[in-house]
């Protein structure tokens, strides 16, 4: 049987597959449906330093394979985050990668002060795929410079124990350039990738559907979008665990990812068709792996880049 | 409690413009109060499931669940075209119920079109613990009623209104309401449009009542992951939150929902954007 | 009725609908299946100074809601086309939009100066969106300075007459910094927006499954990405006439892209499944215009920033 | 002649891991040739058509179509689970059919798995013009043969071959064709895998024959207008060219299928890439 356990940043997780951000709120909810023990760890919502209500209804858009969603982050704070969410996780042992977000590069490193005394936190996912209210609005990561910013306070700010993976967006020229950037100012990882931007129009009303006008598509409709970003950012940083995710909805689909070059996946909007898909998944994966002949995950990581099978 | 299922669907029968199914739900039917909803998953192309309100549950046969289905977009349209035999994945039961009153007090219960769906099986309850039932079913006009003879068959009294005038009582679910808590000290009970439910929302305050009401939010997950099926809610610290109507609610009580600011985030929400010169 | 006509960079077109380029060769092979003088134009596949094999096979991808292609501009050059592709659409009355692509900036202002003394262009879809082999194999409109001197040559080589349409990717962080760089350029009008980059890798063999490696998305599932494209430049551009595409499959899809800002649609994926879509989604589109009251298409371009339906 | 309909399914029968479906094709069955195509829409989940070589038409009852379907990814399975009464949308007859002879020459038909499908009318209408028809039936094991008996009756000798020796002759089908064409000078018409189109062109070449040979090459559109489903193929003019097998096939001669090149752009190719340093 194929390993289940991956290292990424230094730190060992049980399995390959990981729940993502926004998709599995703080995973309590999940827990009814599977053990939250067995797969990677829990990626939690985006939390920022104060309470954020996030955008006005319809927050949701069916589209082809996909979704569209505008929620805007909402979410409880982080003191309200420590005191319920990551303590509910740390009580019944599930691994904690936090996903954090702000406004400005500061409000980051604040997060990351805060983080830095809880011993649960095993891995930050730093979401820079939202708006950077000191630079008219544009997403941290769509430039390399407030991008590498963010990263670096966090990773100033947070003990080197604790790897940081910075979670990038696809709407950018070169996604490979903006990695780069990140694993130079220290990021340890990249989470690849967000939603990309879409958008949609009711035809009666003739008006944008999402109360936040714009929102961000997801599921098996971005899939071969995030496989090429997950191939282009393993071919300029061969050595750097990718975290990677978008439309992934079985076994088959996390190992088009391994082999373009992540090291462990995340789950997102199918689990909304199927709350046990994180795990689901990680057991095709594991059982294609070992159909395969891997004895580990990581002997097949970025294996597309050499060649394939043989 | 709530579990996913491959349920085999038992039956699919056209009413009008509803369809009523049933589907076999082993484990499932047990935990069912009325209130509660299931989410089901329809055909390959469309990726989010479809919630519907649970209309009855039998525990024979293993256990099985009714909804009403108003087909309307493909999910539910694939829906109905299901047959006997075929399986469906469920999941179920969701959501926070209608709390049932302790004492024996007189109820009303309003349902706007399909939103009787899970009145009935309230009444039957409320009347098991003696409470005196009465239900208004509404609709825009007489094709769109749903369940009037089920309604009398489970309820003291039946009043009907159309918008139209085309069955019943020509006007809305709000005027019988009003004279009914005019003339006593009910417990409100109302499921259908949101239009309906803050109708009968300040038609009760007006009388003192606090009505429960099951929303109607567009939901991606149904179980409380996404965040997509939030309205405005006042705390019972006073605050207003963008509050998960899929494991809050689907009911709540109307006064603590703020109907008119549904589909905006009102400035005094916990966390709302602080007013900005862009 | 609503007027079918309508009227891009100073030339009348007999209907809002277009093939898109690529998905309908020069038009005469979806001549059986429906009258290509009703719509508004034919957009022939993109066409290169020489003749071009292409790619090797696999080029497509079935993925959801979606395909992916790497034909790799397989043409006969532009002296067989014009004798052969284009007096075929001449002789049989077709009005003609031809698509042309070059490796270099001077290749597109050469195909431009083949392209002036032909009568039977009614316009000119420049694209854009093929490797720059000056440019470390970029595509030209992934950079505003690249993007503004193909347009600049093609303008200053064609006779006024004629409109050019700029053909954008959407892969970059501004595609309306591309837009409005086009248009300073010369562009009279864009066309939004050609495939997004993606990638698929063979479960079995676990190597890329196209020739190719990655290739262009395209379809259903790309469409909300489509859609805020045509949004964002129109809402910089609101005078400039957008021919918008992406997984348009019905009259509903197309609507969206006239109320988000579009002037006319094209139809390309879609096509595969039902050769006459592109006739099928114009009818659709101007019944839909109809009932909502609509006396012409130009009425409804862009209404979705202005309100929508009151 | 070309034509698109929604056809009504006439019979779905499974015949081991093939199954065979019929289908009304009103005004299209007529202009069938053996070597012509149909394309198949599925699902809604799935935008690309699926190709299938037509087995046979009747004129009967306005005309119906039968293919074989070998159930593999998603498309084919969804249709081998449609029955009688439903619906398929068609587009047939597509592509460039086989030529007959105009002389009654003698003739060997070489068939592979599913591949064998537009043989038995090749051999009816080789038959009719007095060609007497030999046909080899190969597959991977006996399972997966398909149609000896229905071989037999439409020719003057059947040979059969598994590549396991499971059924008829251990081997592949080149050890009887090439015992035939050692025998004779018959014309040849192939279909079948890649592989054993590539072998049974060369082994007809090293007899001095020319195999017309029905390609399948992975189609997105399958009328002519995508560019997917090329191969490297030798022009009349000696050049050889990236050509569609959608429109100038499925069945091309076998002397000029740069076959072992297939999946490539050979450097020769009228337009292939310079070669780069880079
Ligand atoms: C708690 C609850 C109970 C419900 N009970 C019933 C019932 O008993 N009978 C009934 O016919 N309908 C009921 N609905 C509405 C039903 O869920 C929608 O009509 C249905 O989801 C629409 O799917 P569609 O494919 O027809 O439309 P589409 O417009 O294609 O749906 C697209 C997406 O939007 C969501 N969506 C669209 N409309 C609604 C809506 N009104 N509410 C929630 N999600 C929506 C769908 O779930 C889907 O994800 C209920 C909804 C909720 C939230
Ligand atoms: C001219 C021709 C004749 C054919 N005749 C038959 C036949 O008689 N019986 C039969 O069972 N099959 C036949 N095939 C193959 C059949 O088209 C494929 O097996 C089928 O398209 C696969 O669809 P899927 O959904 O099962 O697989 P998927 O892998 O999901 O298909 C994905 C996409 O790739 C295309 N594709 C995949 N494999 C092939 C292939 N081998 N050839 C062409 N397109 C492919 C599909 O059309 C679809 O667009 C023929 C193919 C061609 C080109
Ligand atoms: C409803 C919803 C909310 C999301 N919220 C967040 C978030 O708070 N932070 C974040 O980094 N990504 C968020 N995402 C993006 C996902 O984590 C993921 O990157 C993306 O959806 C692609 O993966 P998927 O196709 O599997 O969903 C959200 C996605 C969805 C659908
Ligand atoms: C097979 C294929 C070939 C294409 N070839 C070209 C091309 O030569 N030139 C071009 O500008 N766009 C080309 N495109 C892009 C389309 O014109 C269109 O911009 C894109 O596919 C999005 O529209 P759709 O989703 O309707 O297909 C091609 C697309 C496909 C699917
Ligand atoms: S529907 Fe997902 S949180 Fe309520
Ligand atoms: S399948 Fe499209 S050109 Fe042949």
């Amino acid at each position: 049987m194929t390993d289940p356990r991956v290292t990424l940043g230094g730190v060992d997780f049980a399995g390959p597959a990981f729940t993502a951000s926004g998709c599995a709120a703080a995973g309590r909810e999940l827990a009814g449906f599977f053990d939250l023990t067995e797969i990677g760890g829990v990626v939690t919502k985006s939390i920022m330093l104060r309470p954020r209500s996030g955008r006005p209804t319809p927050r949701m858009v069916e589209t082809p394979s996909g979704m569209l969603n505008s929620i805007g982050l909402q979410g409880p704070g982080i003191e309200s985050f420590l005191e319920n969410d990551l303590a509910w996780l740390t009580d019944h042992g599930v691994t904690a990668v936090v996903s954090i977000a702000g406004e400005t590069v500061d409000e980051f490193a604040q997060l990351a002060r805060i983080l830095r005394n809880e011993p649960a936190v095993k891995a930050i996912e730093v979401n820079i795929s939202c708006p950077n209210v000191e630079s008219r609005g544009q997403v941290f990561a769509c430039e390399v410079m407030s991008a590498s910013s963010v990263i670096h306070q966090v990773r100033r700010n947070i003990s080197s124990d604790v790897p940081i993976f910075a979670k990038l967006t696809p709407d950018v020229t070169s996604i490979a350039e903006i990695a780069l950037a990140c694993h130079n100012a220290g990021a340890d990882g990249l989470s690849v990738m967000n939603t990309t931007l879409g958008m949609a129009i009711d035809p009666d009303t003739l008006r944008p559907i999402l109360g936040g006008v714009t929102g961000g598509l997801s599921g098996p409709a971005i899939r071969p979008m995030a496989v090429r970003c997950v191939w282009q950012i393993h071919q300029v940083l061969p050595d750097v665990p990718i975290l990677g995710m978008g439309g992934i909805a079985n076994g088959e689909d996390a190992l088009q990812f391994i082999a373009a070059g992540a090291s462990a996946v995340s789950v997102g909007t199918m689990t909304f068709h199927d709350p046990s898909a994180p795990v689901r998944v990680q057991r095709e994966l594991l059982g294609l792996l070992d159909e395969r002949g891997f004895t580990t995950v990581a002997d097949a990581v970025g294996i597309a880049h050499r060649g394939g099978l043989t | 409690m709530t579990a996913q299922a491959d349920a085999e669907i038992l039956s699919v029968r056209r009413d009008g413009p509803y369809w009523q199914m049933s589907f076999a739900a082993p484990g499932i039917a047990d935990g069912f109060r009325p209130g509660h909803f299931v989410a089901i998953a329809v055909d390959d192309a469309h990726i989010l499931r479809r919630a519907f309100s649970i209309r009855s549950a039998s525990t024979k046969a293993g256990g099985a669940l009714q909804i009403i289905v108003s087909p309307k977009g493909p999910g539910t349209k694939w829906l109905v075209e299901r047959r006997p035999g075929d399986l469906i994945n469920v999941i179920a039961p969701l959501g926070k119920p209608f709390r049932l009153p302790t004492e024996p007090v007189p109820c009303v219960l309003v349902g706007g079109g399909y939103g009787v769906a899970p009145l009935f099986e309230l009444a039957s309850q409320l009347r098991a613990r003696g409470c005196p039932v009465e239900i208004i079913v509404g609709a825009g006009d007489a094709q769109r009623l749903y369940g009037v003879v089920e309604a009398r068959r489970v309820s003291d009294a039946v009043h009907v209104t159309t918008d139209d005038g085309s069955a019943g009582e020509h006007g809305r679910v709000t005027d019988p309401l009003r004279r009914i808590l005019a003339g006593g000290h009910p417990a409100v009970y109302a499921c259908g449009p949101m239009g309906m439910l803050q109708a009968v929302s300040e038609v009760s305050a007006e009388f003192g009542a606090v009505a429960q009401c099951a929303v109607e939010e567009s939901m991606a997950c149904g179980i409380g992951v996404c965040m997509t099926c939030v309205l405005p809610v006042i705390g019972d610290d006073g605050v207003t939150r963008m509050v998960r109507s899929c494991t809050e609610g689907p009911v709540f009580f109307g006064d603590r929902v703020r109907w008119s600011e549904v589909g905006t985030v009102p400035a005094d929400t916990l966390g709302a954007p602080e007013p900005r010169d862009d």
